[in-house]
């Protein structure tokens, strides 16, 4: 595995890429965490941790990002019908990693109409739920920059992944029987370029850098939207689920289920937890104790047998008197 | 666009009102999203419906499709009554204290002259005083009542707020709001940007539309200042670019113009064509036409253009009517009068008013030539697709052909964005399968009409016989050379005017810029404005430096602007009377004793002292008009005009319908409806999703925008049973459409004093070709009539009806 | 005799079952994954960039088209992929949804490949080749210009004004087409001319 | 004929000098091997997806995705042919009276002095806990199992549902495994047992010692044989 230790994360999504031929700057050794991997070696370097911002107050849903991505990922999304809604495709699927969500609410206090439109994807969570749950061994990765990604030699498609994340966003192909989310670019994150939806969106709501960066970023939002009248305007970077790396400015932080119902308080659900922590452990204790209990009392305890008065017990039963033997 | 795209990030307010920035250029609107968050810009959305652009608003107003006059009016009457104008600006830079005649009056909606048998105007009177010296007579103290300031302050005074709600639906609050807002940037080191599209072209008085805010910008001194301008949002890549190359009925290159029937001979062309100052030392820039119009003759004809036949004018055609437009052309079509048709890259049978009229006059033609890179319906009007397009292929003769052209990514060349930047491209893909290049299919064409003509003779083969052809190879003349004939080269040595000793360009070499065109044949080029852009330095559109000093968004060093790579127009008028710019912080340019100096190229010589010569050097004044004399067919002013097809009658005239001198052909006026069977108001527009009717072939944008749908307001869907997502037919007096209904909040009913107006809304992205789900257009609705000036078609007011559709359709 | 046989068995049967438990449990035995973590392979090592414009709206956006092969050698190039360029002072490097899927529409399944022809009342195109094509055009346009070139009006000035056949030219072809174009169609004395301005 | 009580049609003494009753016919036997047989196939694909350190045992089947793919099948094979030997030993496995002292002297039994004990029917309580367990826990894990089976039923239930389902089927897993442990434990231990299933019949010693009700039942349709 060849990486440029000088190369670190890249600092935005506002450059053209490389036509050289160049190593790519992330995999094995930048792993901090695999799933079903619980014992996994140490990384060999810490890569500064990277995020995407997306401030929903800055975009107009035109779907560039859809595009973009469709075009990088090389993926086919359905041509569906029209339901009545703008969102198209209708929900994420394997062929889209990413989907603009609209809303129309009618705001009470101001009595103004907003279209709240918010860009889904997956949330690069610090705990990723997708990790935790996944069974198969380094199908899902999350390296020392954030990013979580699948490695989909490695998954199994059994949809575990889909239980596991609290935001709903692996799909599961069913021409492949693999599961796919937005890799936030993985493959162009590796060469010191930002994601093509960052690199793509015309208003730039949607900025990619160091996480710092785009903290600070977003705060000078907050501020902006708190001097338009929004004084609930905030950043929406979840603690239940340690922080993510992408995330979003609202304009109304204090509802964020307003936004096409991003979760309150995202947590991997305890379901889960139980699942994987306690049942998993103990279970297979209990079954290996179970086993040893019944290898040592066959080796040590006595075995129940039967004794020959048995058997003549039975010849009695069966038969109170035999013919005489023959001599 | 007066301004560069980069420039609107200076500004301190937008208005977007006839138009959709953030749906139909999301990039450019980028530079509203900077100055929003860059300078605290505020955005202001005027719409029937709540946008994209209204989702990142800070105030939106909703407005009835077609009652913008009405709306700007009153802008500008508020504006006036509280003192929100820029004063140095009006008096110095506008036309406001010239005084007009005594007979020019506005009654009834309708302005002196009017001939309702001819359905047009005697404009004689719309002038102005003109003195013994021969100079307009101005009153800069503006306290004639005849003055261009009094005549507008009176014209303005009917539009109240109330008429407003009245007229325009809008909530009297909002307009209030809205206009408070525009008020504050009246003062000199404040600017707004309007960014306008076809939601006001595209109606019977589209021109007007457009007027009215640029006279608005006017007032407040918007114009040719960083940040502000009238920014018109062209379309397509090179419609600014086909639009300065003339590519019109009655355009030449260069918006120079095709000689009328009533202009038999040259003196004749250019004797209404002198431009004359009207104010003493301004420069009427119009007054080098000749220059620009010889050279153009030398770059069609060479040396067959020649002072002995006046440099070949009759070669030109000359206009028996204003135009022959699209329009016309198929009227003239549907009346079996053309024989011959070709579409280059233009897809008119989803593009153009009335689609049954269309595939009716298509029928008619013998031969029909299709050239694109795309299948278009266009191509397969013939063709049989069910209720999408029920035709009788059989009974249809004309023959159709259709030629495969390569597309941006294969070809080299040049185009003109909206800020009039001329950018060249390369070519990076093979063209697929046979398809070939346009420059060459022309090519092809016209070498082999050439050689019928000089086997076989014919009527007038001068014209094309004489056609200059001195490309390397005929077959296919490269970008570069035509690039170059349309820069001008100089073919004698070209001297200077004053000092005719001194050598501009030796002959053979190319022109610097069009102020070395002259009109004794010495120079020939294609295209005056782009002169410049190809020189001896080599090709600026070329140019890739994107440095900005001082970040004024300008770049300078990036390809060329026409005119002279100037970035901002008339910004000259970014300065006061002195030369000092009006707001320090957002210097243009400023005089520095000798000569302007700034980041920009001067609109005027840089040495003409401030205060003697006007910022608008096209203009006779040296002013820009708040008055327009005879220039506009419907007004000197905008006056309130109904769409064609409206649900109200006009309040100033209820007898007067649409536009009084819009030209309407006789069969398409029995097509109008009234309110009584079509009682709801319709629009079309795009969706960010889709590019007209182009990105329906595209896999991806597709999937984005599957199908097509129209928006409704919950209440008009309560009020006709329509459900989310189901059926709907939407029919007018012309035609019938079934879609899906998207109900949505962002639609809501007007009141329109007593009358509840429901807008329908209808995107244009879907037809019976391409990868998306077949669907219509609203062109299968809309009316037949254009712009009075321009015949621009009313798509974006008119009538219809809907109801609840059951049963697939077929896709 | 079978007794100490199945115990055997069963002494092996549950020595299995506890090895592969306990050793699990105690973390021994850890998983291994098959296939190391990795990115996709950059798909844009080795590839030929052009500088272009975007070809819908008059934004203009500046891209990037990245190709296998190189048209400006000479070669033979296959468009892989378009992105924004993010030199470009307008765009810099942003794309609308159209502009970001422009590669698509460059290898778009309706795109034309071959020159075709619909004969009067036929019911579909048949392919013809470039000089028949051309010829058919070339003398439909004679002979109409021939028969209804107007030379003349009433009162003998010179017209020439050729109304009977009309030219709709495009809106997103170059200035050098649109120039082209504009030259071939007036010396002809074509008035029928307009493009796509109006809508 | 008199009616059974503690044994059911097919038993029967086979062999008088020495004594060997026939407890199981070839088509249970059959049937109990399948039923054993898939649930080992799935408790070692099942292993392999519940805990990273048995994940190897997926190279039994082929991979991860093989075991993703056949570790539901198995389970509904398990289900139907455990549902048929449902069907031929419910009866017998019905709680009786003496269950309860057996249950209550369970430490002789594990001493091996029965003799103290009731007189017990085809199965004693033990037994028949398991078979009880078994009946419970496989439908517990087939309507679970059906809840999460991503690729025939990826949206039959919500996904918080989803999550419950997953939690319950490990844990029904972990039970049937135990109760599955303690059945094979028993079978060992209690030598003679398994020759029922595999050569279909026990000694009459065994009988006589384990299920002495059965035996006499079935010696007393022996004495009424054919005689009369």
């Amino acid at each position: 595995m060849t990486t440029d230790p000088k190369l670190d994360s890249p600092r935005t999504a506002v450059a053209n890429p490389p036509i050289q031929p160049m190593p790519t700057n992330l995999g094995a050794g930048d792993v901090i965490r695999a799933s079903a991997m619980p014992d996994l070696a140490p990384p060999t370097r810490e890569l500064t941790p990277v995020a995407k911002l997306i401030d929903v107050s800055k975009c107009i849903g035109c779907k560039a990002c859809q595009s973009a991505c469709a075009e990088w990922n090389d993926t086919h999304p359905e041509i569906e019908h029209n339901t009545g809604v703008y969102e198209n495709p209708h929900d994420l699927t394997p062929e889209m990693f990413t989907l603009m969500r609209f809303s129309e609410y009618d705001n009470p206090e101001t009595g103004d109409l907003e279209w709240l439109i918010r860009k889904d994807g997956c949330m690069h969570c610090v705990d990723p739920g997708c990790l935790k749950a996944c069974p198969a061994p380094g199908a899902i990765v999350q390296y020392s920059n954030g990013i979580v990604d699948f490695i989909h030699e490695n998954c199994i498609g059994c949809g575990y992944c889909v239980t596991g994340c609290p935001f709903n966003i692996p799909r599961i192909s069913q021409k492949t029987h693999v599961s796919y989310k937005c890799t936030l670019c993985s493959d162009r994150v590796a060469v010191g370029q930002g994601p093509a939806c960052a690199k793509a969106c015309p208003t730039q709501a949607i900025v990619f850098g160091h996480k710092e960066d785009m903290i600070a970023h977003a705060e000078e939002r907050v501020a902006d939207l708190k001097s338009r009248g929004y004084e609930n305007a905030g950043i929406y970077d979840p603690e239940g689920v340690g922080g993510t790396h992408v995330f979003y400015v609202l304009h109304h932080a204090d509802k964020p289920a307003l936004y096409s119902n991003l979760p309150e308080n995202p947590r991997i659900s305890p379901v889960v937890e139980g699942w994987k922590g306690v049942t998993k452990t103990l279970g297979l204790a209990a079954i290996g104790l179970a086993a040893v209990g019944s290898v040592l009392h066959g080796l040590l305890g006595r075995a129940n047998t039967v004794s020959a008065e048995d058997e003549h017990e039975a010849e009695e039963l069966v038969d109170p008197n035999p013919p005489p033997e023959r001599t | 666009m007066t301004n560069p795209w980069t420039d609107i990030k200076n500004t301190d307010l937008v208005i977007v009102m006839g138009g959709n920035a953030a749906e139909a250029h999301p990039c450019g609107f980028k530079w509203v999203t900077e100055a929003k968050a860059r300078r605290g810009a505020k955005l202001i959305v005027v719409d029937p419906r709540f946008t994209r652009t209204a989702s990142v608003s800070d105030y939106y107003a909703p407005i009835r499709p077609g009652s913008d006059i009405t709306f700007l009016m009153a802008l500008i009457n508020w504006m006036i009554q509280n003192d929100r104008v820029q004063w140095d600006y009006v008096r110095n830079f506008t036309n406001a204290p010239f005084i007009v005649k005594d007979e020019f009056g506005w009654s009834d909606g309708l302005f002196s002259g009017y001939d309702p048998e001819k359905r047009d105007y005697d404009k004689s009177s719309w002038d102005y005083v003109i003195g013994e010296d021969g100079f307009a007579q101005v009153d800069m103290t503006l306290q004639n009542p005849r003055c261009v300031w009094n005549l507008l302050k009176e014209h303005v005074s009917r539009y109240t707020p109330e008429l407003v709600a009245q007229v325009c639906g809008t909530p009297k609050d909002r307009f209030l709001h809205i206009a408070e807002m525009i008020g504050e940037c009246a003062a000199p080191d404040k600017a707004m940007t309007s960014m306008y599209a076809l939601g006001w072209t595209q109606h019977s008085k589209g021109a007007q539309n457009i007027r009215g805010m640029a006279m608005l910008q006017l007032v407040l001194g918007n114009i040719g200042v960083r940040g502000g301008g009238m920014n018109a949002l062209r379309g397509h890549s090179n419609i600014q670019g086909l639009t300065d190359i003339g590519l019109m009925s009655n355009l030449l290159p260069g918006y120079m113009n095709v000689p009328t029937e009533a202009e038999p001979d040259l003196a004749t062309y250019m004797s209404s064509r002198a431009f004359k100052p009207l104010r003493p030392g301004q420069t009427s820039y119009w007054q080098n036409y000749s220059k620009f119009f010889v050279s153009f003759m030398k770059a069609m004809w060479g040396d067959a253009a020649t002072a002995q036949n006046e440099w070949a004018y009759h070669w030109l055609p000359k206009l028996d009517v204003p135009t022959y437009d699209v329009l016309r052309m198929f009227e003239l079509m549907k009346a079996g009068k053309v024989n011959n048709y070709f579409c280059q890259g233009f897809n008119p049978l989803l593009a153009f008013p009335d689609r049954g009229k269309l595939t009716e006059a298509f029928s008619k033609l013998k031969l029909l030539v299709v050239m694109d890179p795309l299948e278009t319906e266009t191509a397969r009007f013939w063709e049989n697709h069910g209720e999408h397009n029920d035709v009788d292929t059989a009974a249809i003769q004309t023959e159709v052909i259709q030629l495969p052209t390569t597309c941006f990514a294969e070809d080299d060349g040049s185009l003109v964005n909206s800020g009039r930047w001329l950018q060249w491209h390369w070519a990076a893909g093979t063209p697929p399968g046979q398809s070939k290049r346009d420059t060459w299919i022309m090519s092809q064409i016209f070498q082999r009409v050439r050689t019928l003509y000089q086997d076989e003779g014919g009527i007038l083969p001068e014209p094309i016989l004489n056609l200059t052809w001195d490309y390397a190879d005929p077959e296919e003349p490269t970008a570069e050379e035509l690039a170059k004939e349309m820069n001008g080269r100089a073919l004698a040595d070209v001297h200077d005017l004053k000092d005719t000793a001194k050598l501009l360009t030796p002959a053979g070499k190319l022109l610097a810029n069009f102020s070395q065109y002259r009109d004794d044949g010495s120079t020939m080029g294609a295209c005056w404005i782009f002169s410049g852009s190809w020189t001896e330095d080599g090709n600026m559109m070329a140019r890739r430096d994107n440095a900005d000093p001082d970040d004024v968004g300008l770049f300078p060093n990036w390809t060329y602007a026409w005119p002279l790579n100037r970035r901002i127009l008339y910004n000259r008028a970014s300065a006061d009377l002195q030369g000092k710019p009006w707001d320090a912080s957002r210097k243009l340019m400023e005089w520095d004793g000798e000569k302007w100096a700034g980041y920009d190229v001067p609109d005027i010589a840089p040495t003409s002292k401030p205060g003697e010569v006007g910022p608008f050097i096209m203009n006779q004044e040296g002013t820009s008009r708040l008055f327009t004399r005879g220039m506009m067919r419907d007004g000197p002013f905008p006056t309130h005009m109904e769409p064609f097809e409206s649900p109200i009658a006009n309040v100033f005239n209820p007898e007067m319908r649409g536009n009084p001198v819009a030209r309407v052909f006789v069969d398409d006026a029995e097509q109008f409806a009234t309110s009584d069977e079509f009682p709801f108001v319709a629009t079309s527009y795009r969706l960010t999703e889709h590019f007209h009717y182009w990105t329906k072939n595209n896999r991806i944008n597709a999937a984005l925008q599957p199908e097509f749908f129209v928006e409704i307001s919950e209440e008009l869907a309560a009020l006709k049973g329509i459900t989310r997502g189901g059926w709907v037919r939407v029919w007018s007096k012309r035609g019938s459409v079934k879609a899906k209904a998207l109900v949505t909040k962002r639609l809501k009913p007007l009141q329109c004093g007593d009358k509840t107006v429901y807008v329908v809304g209808i995107p244009l992205h879907w037809g019976f070709v391409g990868a998306a789900r077949k669907g219509w257009g609203p062109n299968s609705l809309t009316p037949f009539v254009g712009d009075a000036n321009v015949e621009t078609p009313e798509f974006k007011a008119f009538l219809v009806n809907i109801e609840p559709a059951t049963g697939e359709a077929v896709s | 005799m079978n007794i100490d046989l199945s115990r055997r068995g069963f002494l092996k049967l549950a020595g299995a079952g506890v090895a592969a438990t306990s050793l699990g449990a105690m973390g021994f035995g850890e998983a291994e994954a098959a296939e190391q973590a990795h990115v996709r392979a950059f798909k844009l090592a080795s590839m030929t960039e052009t500088r272009n414009t975007c070809t819908y709206c008059s934004v203009a956006c500046g891209i990037l088209i990245y190709s296998k092969g190189d048209v400006a050698a000479g070669e033979n190039a296959v468009i892989t992929h378009i992105e924004g360029d993010a030199d470009h002072p307008t765009n810099r490097g942003t794309l609308c949804p159209k502009g970001a899927a422009l590669k698509d529409i460059v290898h778009s399944e309706t795109r034309l490949t071959a020159p075709r022809i619909r004969r009067p009342g036929a019911a579909g195109f048949e392919e013809i080749s470039w000089d028949e094509a051309l010829d058919k055009i070339a003398r439909a346009l004679k002979d109409d210009r021939d028969a209804n070139m107007v030379l003349t009006n009433d009162l003998g000035v010179p017209v020439n004004r050729w109304t009977t056949t009309g030219f709709l030219a495009a809106s997103a072809t170059t200035n050098e087409t649109a120039w082209l174009t504009y030259k071939t169609v007036r010396a002809m004395g074509i008035v029928g001319f307009d493009n796509q301005a109006r809508v | 004929m008199a009616k059974r009580i503690f044994s059911q049609p097919g038993d029967h003494i086979e062999t008088t000098a020495p004594v060997t009753v026939s407890r199981y016919r070839g088509f249970t036997r059959a049937n109990h091997w399948v039923t054993a047989g898939s649930l080992i196939v799935l408790l070692l694909s099942g292993m392999a997806l519940f805990h990273p350190a048995l994940y190897f045992l997926t190279g039994l089947f082929g991979g991860g995705q093989a075991t993703r793919w056949l570790h539901p099948f198995v389970g509904v094979l398990l289900f139907f042919s455990f549902f048929i030997l449902f069907l031929q030993l419910w009866r017998l496995n019905l709680p009786r009276a003496e269950d309860v002292t057996w249950v209550e002297n369970i430490g002789d039994v594990l001493k091996g002095d029965e003799e103290k004990l009731p007189e017990l029917g085809k199965y004693n309580a033990g037994q028949k806990f398991i078979f009880w367990a078994m009946s419970a826990l496989i439908v517990v894990l087939i309507v679970s199992g059906v809840m999460v089976w991503e690729q025939y039923f990826p949206h039959l239930v919500s996904i918080p549902a989803r999550r419950w389902a997953m939690l319950v089927h490990s844990l029904a897993a972990v039970a049937i495994i135990l109760t599955f442990i303690l059945h094979v434990y028993a079978a060992f231990w209690t030598r003679g047992t398994l020759r029922a299933m595999t050569r279909g019949t026990v000694t009459g010693g065994w009988a006589w010692k384990h299920h002495r009700k059965w035996l006499r039942e079935l010696a007393g349709r022996e004495r009424r044989g054919p005689a009369e």
